[in-house]
């Protein structure tokens, strides 16, 4: 009886395991190419790109909180065409599958992006970020299902790629948008993205991140609220449920498969232990060895 | 598409020196054989802070010396990290990521070099000085704290190397010269062909306009600045500074692979200066 | 210059300072009186009261996270005429404001309670718990601004003691919700109330609470999404905001002060510390003295 | 609405010592003269794990011992809290809440006592034993864990006072008789008057069964039962347990409050064994 880690996202992508390198925690690749092996994680979830080029956020863009950390990075990435023209091509040695995180305020430019990226080799499906609450209106159209099911569509009209909807944890109903997500078209779904959140500069009298003050937390803060969300977006739809939020080793990719999901993305984690995924892929074959299952979905609980 | 992370290891070592140099400043020896072997001057290291999750990020700090298998940092408490940091004991152990960022230049084009460090600012230069020194390099360096016990150490500077001068100076008087590191600069940068700075930004930016101002431009002049960090390795995009772009407007470069030292003429001074601190007391 | 704590939070119902202990976290004050000086705080949110006695849920009923614990009590409670009968004589003894909770499943329970309760002395106001996630349709009055609006406006109509709405921070616009109670008539909000959460029990590959294994997350872990929650909510009206998320020591009494609150609610940190309510008064105290400051308000960030 | 918690002090304390009494087990001894004044055999205390926010909540711990100014807890590393405490060493500084709870009925109406303890249920037994012992009531204890190692050091029950008959029993056999507890409980109720159990819910609803089969009735049944707990003081409402209603059908009673210590009939034992286990391994 052996173990058999490999997950079917859809559209013919099936990741050689679960765990996944979380958008915007690994980069493009080229960094975490030279401290861990690609090849061993199942998925490289890009930063998130955008039609145009973006500078991102004036600093400080992090700040730490109890077991957490807040962001306000700002989407800074070289814009869509820089990634498919000079980063694409090196996609193909990671050995692992890589998928574009898209990002930006109106359907269109979601549509550009992917058409665009399209011509590129190396990209074996598409994240849409539809969640960001670190740019204007970045996190309206994930707020509101009709908003959703509107850009899952038009995107899936321009690709035959595997198309992941990444949902926002900030709403009212997660379960509503991932469900117009899944009859929009989408192959699965990932949740969740970064809790809006802030950080108070005690002596300054004012929010430690600049602007609104508020930035996306992630980390062990967020895993029981994240394990939530996952539970009740399995509820709400039969389409693969990629989990993220605070996985930081063996055991929270655990909890999470138990909750229902499919895979599962690792994020801050990174930062603090780079080698975290890649130790968290063979750290569930063991248990699933141990528990004498062959399949991670068998860990479901029903 | 940042390169220069080949050289980089998640390492864990016995600690196994710790100096007080007062103040509640520490320097903290480990046995960290990689990192002693590959760190060059002004690199720095992301350090884990106890084992839990909270603090749950690592903290950068400057690789302050090596020999041997040993690497030194130098640190005080400052909040929930350092402070972890500050407490250790010989034989504990630390784990440390690294060596990340880039250095101060390697091969100086300098005959005579001005060190500028202020308060904690002091960490990078004993390695920094060594690499001089073994070049040729005349060193001066300029040190200034707020007081007395707040300087770090003259002859930690220069490790034993007398050649090194250090003038001292501290804001209220307590040794050396009253004032500020600056006050001193202006009169020693006469015939420095390299100045290299490291403090608090203020420091920095007042040193960065003395060079400006100076009669002779030198040859070389870089500082090594600070950003709150997530990761340290380039993924985040965490750590942005500003710098003059390309096309002379301003745009953000990467404290932890375009720095942490940069030259001091790409900073975006002014812009820096108006940023609010990350540092939360 | 001599600083002045008291917050009044409309109705005439003047606190002699802004802490207070949550709703959930005190009783009925019965235990607490016994351990700490209930006459130091500013005012004491009662465990939620409803129609009929509640037998609360099966357990385990707790479970510690990431600096953050999960709660689903189910509300076990012995019922609205049993507060007014044998509690409530004794709340004017406490030497604070006691505030009462009252939840239930439709609008006819929140009005028959306060009606009920409005004859009996010592209580000082009303807070209405229109978002506890741990019984059944616990969420759907606080989740949507209309019915938010509905049972504020009929709550409303039968009191004119101070009327406080309590916020659930599982919404998509928390601030929505702020404005459709304070437009109905509350006299202040209260924000936040727990976050969903869940825990795996890894080995039984099931959630550790029972039912559908969700409960309500507090406790450190939470303060940043609380503090963006109180931020939003500050922006939304402008009657009082009372803050609760984490609070632990006098730091972070100041930061949701910073935020926009005008009064604060500490809870989980009483299990741990009873008396850190008690020490925050007086450390909130000094704080603003030591800032020259004279009232706690002046902390807000503009 | 629960009253008897006007004893209660939030303690800090010296660890003036720290036993290893074999498998992971320890008796930690700490100098608080409010709670070895105070607390009453069954009682338990709030123990601070660490003085972070993970683990954010107490542990609940019986008082096993008292002596002049010193509290003994015993206890053993079953997850992140017990690992920290059962790393403390003498000198270090602990935090307590207590006395809390319904201990066992204080003045026994029994001239013969059998006390069950399974595996670290041992705890409230020593201080149990003392107050039967200055009653004059004899006392014998069945004590039982899953191996020898395991086993509470058969002394420890009594201190040094030799009346006291200890029956042991491994589920291995590795020591005494192999087998579980209960075993041979029904071989020494007969004539017991009063009845004590501590350990794994299963072991005390096997007791409850045996004793409600017994010839003869003990004049007092009591068990000491164990729930998660958020406060440990009644506020929470956290800890309950399904119990036996005035009514008769069944209802919820705090453990903190209503027990630990609660008679052996109150407890809806049934319904107990249906719940899913707390324990997070
Ligand atoms: C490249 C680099 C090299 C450094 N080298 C040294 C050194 O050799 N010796 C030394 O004493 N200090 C050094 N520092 C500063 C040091 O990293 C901070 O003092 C430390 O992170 C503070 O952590 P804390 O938990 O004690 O403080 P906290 O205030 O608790 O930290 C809270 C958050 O603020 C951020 N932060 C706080 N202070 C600073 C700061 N000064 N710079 C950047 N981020 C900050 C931290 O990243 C952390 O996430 C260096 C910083 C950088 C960027
Ligand atoms: C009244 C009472 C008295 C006790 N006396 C003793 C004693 O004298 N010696 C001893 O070794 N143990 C005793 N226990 C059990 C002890 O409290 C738990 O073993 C301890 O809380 C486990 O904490 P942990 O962090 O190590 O385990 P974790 O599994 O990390 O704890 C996780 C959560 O589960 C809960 N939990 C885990 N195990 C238990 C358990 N067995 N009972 C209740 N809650 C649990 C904890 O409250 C915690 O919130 C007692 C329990 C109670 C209720
Ligand atoms: C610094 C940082 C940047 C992020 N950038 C993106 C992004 O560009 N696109 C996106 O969809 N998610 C982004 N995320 C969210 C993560 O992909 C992930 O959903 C979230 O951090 C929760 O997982 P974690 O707790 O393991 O970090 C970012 C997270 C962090 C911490
Ligand atoms: C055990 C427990 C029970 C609670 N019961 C109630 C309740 O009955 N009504 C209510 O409005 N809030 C209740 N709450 C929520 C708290 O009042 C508070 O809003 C929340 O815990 C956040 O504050 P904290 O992080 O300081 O605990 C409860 C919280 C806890 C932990
Ligand atoms: S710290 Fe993450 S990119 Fe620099
Ligand atoms: S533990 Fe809180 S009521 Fe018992």
């Amino acid at each position: 009886m052996t173990v058999d880690l490999s997950v079917d996202l859809g559209r013919g992508l099936r990741l050689a395991n679960p765990v996944g390198l979380a958008s915007g925690t690994a980069g493009f690749g080229f960094e975490l190419e030279q401290l861990i092996d690609l090849g061993a994680v199942g998925a490289l979830y890009t930063k998130g790109t955008t039609r145009h080029p973006r500078a991102g956020n004036a600093p400080p863009r992090v700040a730490e909180t109890a077991g957490g950390m807040l962001n306000s990075i700002g989407l800074q990435n070289p814009g869509v065409e820089h990634v498919a023209a000079a980063y694409a091509p090196h996609f193909a040695r990671w050995g692992c599958a890589v998928i574009a995180n898209i990002a930006g305020a109106e359907v269109d430019e979601y549509v550009d992006c992917v058409r665009i990226l399209e011509r590129a080799e190396g990209v074996d499906g598409y994240e849409l970020n539809i969640s960001c609450p670190n740019i204007a209106h970045g996190l309206d159209l994930g707020r509101d299902p009709d908003q959703a099911a509107r850009v899952t569509a038009a995107v899936r009209r321009v690709t035959e790629r595997c198309l992941v909807v990444k949902l926002s944890p900030n709403v009212t109903d997660i379960g509503a948008i991932a469900v117009a997500a899944e009859s929009a078209g989408a192959d699965a779904v990932s949740a969740v993205n970064t809790y809006v959140g802030m950080k108070i500069h005690r002596h300054a009298q004012r929010p430690v991140l600049p602007g609104a003050g508020t930035g996306g937390l992630s980390g062990p803060a967020i895993k029981p609220l994240a394990l939530a969300a996952v539970a009740a977006v399995r509820r709400a739809v039969s389409i693969p449920v990629i989990a993220a939020g605070g996985i930081t080793d063996t055991g929270d990719a655990v909890d999470f498969l138990v909750a229902g999901a499919d895979a599962v993305q690792v994020g801050t984690a990174t930062f603090t232990d780079p080698s975290a995924a890649v130790r968290i892929v063979s750290g569930l074959h063991d248990h699933l060895a141990a528990a004498g299952l062959t399949r991670a979905t068998e860990l479901r609980w029903h | 598409m940042s390169g220069g992370l080949d050289e980089v290891r998640d390492e864990r070592g016995e600690v196994v020196s710790v100096d007080h140099l007062g103040g509640g400043m520490v320097e903290i020896g480990v046995r960290m054989p990689h990192l002693a072997a590959t760190a060059r001057p002004g690199q720095f290291a992301q350090l884990r802070c106890g084992t839990g999750i909270d603090p749950l990020l690592r903290r950068p700090f400057s690789v302050a010396w090596t020999g041997g298998e040993v690497a030194a940092f130098v640190l005080a408490p400052v909040g929930a990290g350092t402070r972890i940091l500050a407490s250790l004991r010989p034989g504990d152990s630390l784990n440390a990521l690294g060596p990340l960022g880039a250095g101060f230049t390697a091969e100086t084009p300098a005959t005579r070099a001005l060190c500028v460090s202020g308060g904690l600012g002091c960490a990078p230069f004993p390695l920094l000085i060594r690499s001089l020194r073994r070049q040729g390099v005349e060193v001066t360096v300029v040190s200034g704290a707020a007081t007395a016990e707040l300087l770090y150490p003259p002859e930690r500077f220069a490790r034993g190397d007398d050649s090194v001068a250090v003038v001292e100076l501290t804001v209220d008087g307590s040794r050396g010269r009253r004032g500020l590191v600056t006050a001193a600069v202006a009169e020693h940068l006469d015939g420095a062909t390299a100045v290299y700075g490291c403090g608090p930004n203020p420091m920095l930016a007042a040193l960065a306009r003395t060079v400006e101002l100076g009669a002779t431009r030198p040859l070389l002049a870089e500082v090594s600045l600070e950003a709150p960090m997530g990761c340290g390795f380039g993924t985040c995009l965490g750590c942005a500074l500003p710098v003059h772009g390309a096309d002379g407007d301003s745009a953000w470069a990467l404290c932890c692979t375009a720095g942490p030292v940069m030259p001091i003429r790409s900073v975006a001074w002014e812009e820096l200066m108006t940023l609010p601190a990350a540092h939360v007391a």
